[in-house]
């Protein structure tokens, strides 16, 4: 239902918006298609294609709401939101501190690390791989819904119990990835550990864990976003006035969807530049892996 | 350890016999005695009160912490006897027995996961194949995964309705949407693991990538897509759940928490609680049992 | 001969760029296989054999130079399917069974259902592992697996045959008869085939040119022609005219090896 | 003809008199067909509005006057709650005995549009809600009334017909308890009314179908008052959650019915001002800024008097 | 001899169960081992030869039968590291530069950095592999993997040594030189050495007993006692007496070979 029937766009209008996209896209396509022999240029184009592919969205977004006129309180144009968060800094910056530093952080080392210790107890202890391990699936999916307001409970109002509650979303997804990890080791290259009569500790430290890598991190990724994710919705079940969550639960009871979507934004960059941190570690960790030694050519 | 199973093709029978049986026992006895005991000092606060107007003592303790009405942490029967009131005593069709709910939250469940798992692996084949792809969208992606779906759920939802769709779709979107991402991530890694010889080997026969991707890459991905497949079903679960409430909160587990909370009913949303994490341990044992199914057939070493 | 020629390598050079400095691969090679021709390879461990069977397959690219496979690009020639290469490692699908291993190729090239089976049968009887169908490569011998993977590039019946040191972990016995029953395909289908390997014997046995190399960087010091009939038998092996390539053939090995104390 | 109207909670009592003119056949006698959202703790019904999701929704005054300086051009048609059962409950034992004892304590606000009033109290009591000492700690309180029973909070935000009776269910005696209602503190906004987005009411048509909406939805209304168990039963057979239970519902019914008594759902506007006055006052941070311009509408209400 | 048996097997036999029906890789095999000896396995492919090697490593456990490693049981042995194993394969780790695959046995065992920067440099020197410590497993050729595997055994020092073709992958200068320092070091240690090869000549040369093998069900059946002198060189090669040996040696094979037409 378009209730606001002040700006109807004609054919063209979209028509020159669908043609500005196509144009953009294939601008693209071919930049990154580019092949240089610097180095310098090769790392910039890197940089310059998901960018133009994120400001062409960006214009898209800009062009549909205010093509459309779109209402504010359903979704807010790029410019609205911009013009929001520079003028919203302290508070953006708070909400920042308590949510990411003080919750995402700690819940993600600690869930992380919980389920890979429970991962490697599972390894070590064939008791306790065939006991505790369908039990660690119990933990797999607790809903956010139900556990949030237990852990405010348990834990109080602050950020303690959005890292509980953090915890125990990263955990799953790290135990089940660093079991399979476990399991990765070649036939081989385990018969060579037993061959030097090596220890359970040797075997692990030089030759599992090397090998699970890959897997470990792809938890850790996965865990990246969904301690950002876990964070601000337990934000919804109780918290102290400050925290990202908190202010968009609260901005979308009040309409302010400009602050929301500031919000989000803080929230993307932040959530992408842990990522990212993360994908250059594994880089540095897993560089043997065949999925960074694929030819160059084809 | 004495307990060593022996090794036998995965069957459902075969699961019983596995000799996981008395480990989990042990483990779930352990657990429910930690239980019990926590359960005291949880209740301190409010119960306390209440053990001191009794008279003290130790069976005052014990009986009052275990029987409270809204705890911090119910005791494990105090749990069981609400479990046994919503699924044994009430017809499984009404909106009063916890089956219905899990049902209306499983079938939502069952739906998203199909739909991510599709756009997970799409798209990590996208990107593995498309260097534009893996260049732009990657970051994208990412930054889509970092928006609180609770926060846009309700406009989603909204926009969803305003063009017809409503029901199932709606949650199962949010659903899709949560879970898609391990898929992705999984599958792209998984995708470009094959061995360099072993790529060569097909670049020689000069196959088409179409070709590369279903006799090469996809076979080498398979311990990288059941490990995520397992982290998204669960995850699937959790966005049905959570995508219960923008949806009015009308039937699921995830209403059944949120009324539960809201009414203050503790047993209600710990038998909820339970009954999310046993049908979620359900399902991950589901995928992990095709995941042996498959490795067998595929020459996997038992 | 006016033979066409099949491959034709002019001033190849290929440097492996690594963190710890450039590898020299190979060095202005110089190289021309006419058709019909068996070539082979020969020369110590490291000086740039399978590189070059790798450039030529289009699996590298030269830094420098020109190659050309059937008067095409590599890359062409390649996406034409002008060749079978047989790897140094016998890089089996893990996933498949021994006759799904060898069914890859004819898959990808739309053999249809019944040639395949022919085809996988035929092979697999040729390598001696009738029987052996239904297993997995990891439940096969070292030996066993490398013939896997010559049965599988002989199933496409290519007309150009890349083959790195597909003999070496078989025994004497074996090796001799695929030896002969190379060289009788060789013969009968009139292949052009490129050969490694690290057996002076072999090389003179099988080959019409063999090509001497040196490593470091990997350059060719000798390419040495042999004039046995096509038709040899494993008894040539006693004549003088092959003691003399042989000793041709291991004096341009030692002269050109690095490793002298 | 198809109505929808979106609720701004769950199905409870606090919206009996819908449930009960549907299940009564109240609305099709009427000619209508009506289709009742229940709404959650994510669900803002300006936006479902503005997003077509609904014709007429059910929200308190403060959040719709906000939503309509954001752009939403709610106006309301019709006001069946003529009292406010917001109020703050505080345990007895905190040493809390009147407003001004507030300083340095511990309070649990709703928020999500709920949280005008109270910021406007505060400010009128001159205390700061930053968590300084010389001010008050606020925390954003869940769902439900458990921050008091496990004295994380000195005081929570109750409904006289829910949460209230929750603390009481939960083994707390009245006696032990302090409440301050909004209505005694002179903070009192509107609670429950009709909204429906501005443009719509130049159609006639649409004026008549609200007059039949309202006028089936007050009988509704006066249905539940005279039949206030069977009420809570119609309430319980709309619960789709299965969650509810008939005893909490029959006395939030008592209570709600406290709240609808004398109400034809005509809007007092001298109530509606106060609520203004209310908003206004919020301190360095009001509410509304200006005083708002037809964000209520006789239209409706004097339509249905003329059926 | 009056030396202490280091292998003693009995009627041992070792049956892989597969999806579709046994194979039984060894059948009672008898084979007795002396301290100081070096013992080469000789036998067509998939004989069986590895898997003896494996039960012997305590990596693949017998069927049937007994066996016994310095008078214990493989498992006890395995655990006091009484034997360093060179696979069929590099099996290097792909995380680890060269000089860290040698490193990592040596790790293990808990040598000093010292000592293992020693035994590092001593034999990647050996191997000739100089200059390629930094490297990584995939930047080498198939006979340098090779070679940094030996390196790796060599450099624990083990009293029992089992080499699963070593030198397959390697030419034949190369080869000859390993093989003189092999027995150069076998001569100086007084190693015990079990060692597959498929080359006679390298068999004879090589070994004290030659065990010839054939194969389903795999089974021993011959064992040639050579005489030549501990501190041998290439030359014996010549000699009639060696020739000899290889002719038995040959003969063995060819009779217990399945490949028949
Ligand atoms: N991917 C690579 N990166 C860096 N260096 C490489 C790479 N591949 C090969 N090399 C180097 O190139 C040289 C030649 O290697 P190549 O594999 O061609 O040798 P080869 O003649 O086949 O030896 P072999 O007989 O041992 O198989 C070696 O020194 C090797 O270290
Ligand atoms: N894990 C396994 N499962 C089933 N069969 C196996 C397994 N390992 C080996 N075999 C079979 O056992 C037999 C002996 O294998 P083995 O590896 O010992 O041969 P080999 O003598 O070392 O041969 P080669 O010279 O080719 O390396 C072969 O027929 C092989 O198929
Ligand atoms: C997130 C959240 N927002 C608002 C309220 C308060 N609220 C709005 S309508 C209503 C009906 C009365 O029971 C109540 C209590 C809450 N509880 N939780
Ligand atoms: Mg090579
Ligand atoms: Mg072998």
């Amino acid at each position: 239902m378009a209730h606001q029937a002040a700006l109807k766009p004609g054919a063209t209008f979209w028509l020159g918006v669908l043609v500005l996209w196509a144009l953009i896209w294939i601008g693209n396509d071919a930049l990154s298609g580019l092949s240089t022999a610097s180095p310098v240029a090769a790392r910039l184009r890197n940089l310059a294609v998901p960018a133009i592919f994120g400001v062409t969205l960006l214009l898209l977004w800009q062009l549909v709401v205010k093509g459309f006129g779109i209402p504010l309180v359903l979704l807010p144009a790029p410019s609205d939101i911009w013009a929001k968060l520079i003028t919203s800094l302290p508070t953006l910056k708070a909400d920042f501190i308590q949510t990411f530093l003080r919750a995402v952080l700690p819940g993600w080392i600690i869930g992380s690390l919980a389920g890979f210790l429970v991962a490697i107890l599972c390894d070590a202890w064939g008791f306790l791989k065939r006991g505790l391990l369908p039990l660690g699936n119990l933990f797999a999916a607790l809903p956010i819904v139900g556990v949030a307001p237990i852990m405010v409970m348990w834990f109080g109002f602050d950020w303690q119990s959005k890292v509980a509650v953090v915890v125990i979303m990263t955990f799953f997804p790290m135990l089940v990835n660093a079991v399979t990890g476990l399991q990765a080791a070649g036939a081989l290259e385990r018969d060579l550990m037993r061959s030097y009569g090596a220890s359970y500790l040797d075997t692990l430290l030089k030759l599992r864990l090397p090998a699970a890598m890959p897997f470990i991190f792809n938890a850790l990724k996965i865990n990246s976003t969904l301690a950002l994710i876990g964070a601000i919705v337990a934000e919804f079940f109780g918290t102290p006035i400050v925290g990202m969550g908190f202010r968009i639960s609260t901005e979308v009871g009040r309409l302010g969807l400009d602050m929301v979507w500031a919000e989000i934004a803080v929230a993307a960059i932040a959530g992408s530049a842990f990522y990212g941190v993360i994908a250059l570690v594994e880089r540095a960790v897993t560089f043997w892996h065949p999925s960074y030694r694929a030819r160059k050519g084809s | 350890m004495t307990l060593a199973a022996t090794r036998s093709r995965p069957s459902l029978a075969g699961a019983f016999a596995h000799g996981s049986t008395l480990p989990v026992t042990i483990i779930v006895l352990i657990v429910i005695v930690v239980w019990y005991l926590a359960a005291i000092p949880m209740n301190r606060v409010l119960s306390e009160p209440l053990i001191a107007a009794a008279g003290g003592g130790l069976g005052n303790t014990l009986s009052i912490s275990w029987s409270l009405p809204r705890p911090v942490l119910p005791a494990p029967h105090q749990v069981l006897i609400e479990l046994w009131n919503t699924v044994f005593i009430v017809a499984p069709w009404r909106p009063k027995s916890l089956l219905y709910h899990c049902w209306v939250t499983l079938s939502s469940t069952l739906l998203g996961f199909i739909l991510g798992t599709l756009l997970g692996v799409g798209l990590a084949i996208a990107i593995v194949h498309v260097k534009a792809l893996s260049r732009s969208l990657m970051p994208w992606i990412i930054a889509s995964q970092t928006i609180p779906i609770l926060a846009i759920a309700p406009m989603v939802i909204v926009v969803l309705g305003s063009i017809g769709l409503t029901g199932l779709l709606p949650k199962s979107l949010i659903s899709m949407y949560l879970c898609f991402f391990p898929v992705t991530i999984g599958m792209v890694k998984g995708l470009a693991s094959p061995d360099p010889m072993q790529l060569d080997l097909m670049r020689t026969y000069n196959a088409s990538t179409a070709q590369v991707l279903w006799k090469l890459r996809w076979p080498a991905a398979l311990p990288f897509l059941f490990a995520s497949l397992k982290v998204a079903i669960a995850i699937a679960l959790v966005g049905a759940i959570v995508g219960e409430l923008p949806t009015g909160a009308q039937a699921g587990i995830g209403a059944r928490l949120l009324n539960g909370s809201y009414y203050g009913q503790t047993q209600q949303i710990w038998a909820a609680l339970v009954a999310a994490a046993v049908m979620s341990s359900g399902l991950v044992w589901l995928v992990g049992f095709i995941e042996r199914r498959v490795a067998l057939a595929m020459g996997g070493r038992p | 001969m006016a033979a066409a020629s099949v491959i034709e390598a002019r001033e190849l050079s290929l440097t492996f760029e690594t963190a710890d400095g450039p590898v020299y691969a190979l060095s202005k090679v110089n190289l021309t296989v006419q058709d019909g021709d068996f070539v082979s390879f020969i020369g110590p461990s490291g000086c740039g054999k399978t590189t070059l069977l790798r450039v030529i397959a289009d699996l590298e690219q030269a830094s420098e130079g020109h190659i050309s496979v059937n008067g095409m690009k590599p890359d062409e020639a390649r996406r034409k399917r002008a060749y079978g290469y047989v790897f140094q490692a016998p890089a089996l699908y893990p996933w498949r069974t021994i006759e799904r291993n060898v069914a890859l190729p004819l898959e990808i090239m739309g053999f249809s259902a019944a040639e395949r089976a022919e085809r996988i049968a035929r092979n697999l009887d040729l390598v001696n592992l009738k029987g052996f169908e239904k297993k997995f490569p990891w439940q096969l011998s070292g030996g066993m697996q490398q013939r896997v993977s010559i049965a599988r590039a002989l199933a496409v019946d290519p007309k150009l045959l890349l083959m790195d040191e597909p003999f070496g972990a078989l025994d004497e016995i074996v090796r001799d008869k695929l030896n002969q029953q190379l060289l009788e395909l060789w013969g009968r289908t009139k292949k052009t085939v490129v050969f490694v390997t690290h057996s002076i014997p072999e090389a003179v046995f099988l080959s019409t040119h063999i090509v001497v190399m040196s490593p470091r960087p990997g350059r060719i010091i000798d390419v040495i022609e042999t004039k046995f009939p096509k038709d040899r038998t494993l008894d040539i092996r006693e004549t003088p005219e092959f003691l003399k390539v042989a000793h041709r053939v291991r004096e341009g090995l030692r002269q050109g090896h690095s490793y002298d104390d | 003809e198809a109505v929808t109207i979106q609720l701004k909670w769950v199905t409870q009592a606090q919206f009996a008199g819908y449930y009960v003119a549907q299940a009564q056949g109240f609305y099709k006698e009427a000619g209508l067909d009506v289709t009742i959202k229940p709404g959650g703790p994510d669900i803002a019904p300006p936006q479902v509005i503005m997003g077509g999701g609904a014709d007429v929704v059910v929200d308190w005054m403060p959040s719709a006057l906000a939503s309509r300086e954001k752009g939403v051009p709610l106006v309301n048609i019709a006001q069946p709650f003529k009292r406010s059962g917001m109020m703050l409950t505080c345990r007895k034992d905190t040493g809390i005995t009147k407003p001004e004892d507030f300083k340095g304590k511990t309070l649990g606000v709703w928020f999500s549009g709920n949280e005008y009033p109270f910021l406007s109290w505060m400010s009128q009591l001159g205390l700061k809600t930053d968590g300084g000492a010389d001010g008050v700690t606020v925390l954003k309180q869940g769902f439900n009334v458990d921050p008091l029973l496990q004295k994380q909070a000195d005081c929570i935000s109750t409904m006289t017909y829910n949460e209230y009776w929750q603390v009481i269910e939960a083994g707390v005696k009245p006696e032990d308890l302090i409440v301050f209602k909004y209505e005694d503190q002179g903070v009192a906004t509107l609670e429950d009314g009709l909204y429906v987005l501005e443009d719509k009411l130049k159609d006639p048509a649409f004026v008549t179908t609200m007059a039949k909406f309202v006028k089936a939805s007050m009988k509704g209304w006066d249905w539940a008052r005279e039949h206030p168990d069977d009420a809570a039963k119609i309430v319980l057979d709309n619960d789709a959650t299965g969650a509810q239970t008939e005893g909490h519902q029959k006395t939030m019914m008592q209570e709600i019915n406290k709240l609808t008594e004398g109400s034809d759902g005509t809007l007092d506007t001298a109530a509606a001002d106060r609520t203004v006055d209310t908003l206004m006052k919020g301190g360095s941070d009001p509410v509304i800024s200006k005083k708002p311009e037809g964000a209520w509408s006789a239209a409706v209400t004097d339509e249905m008097k003329k059926m």
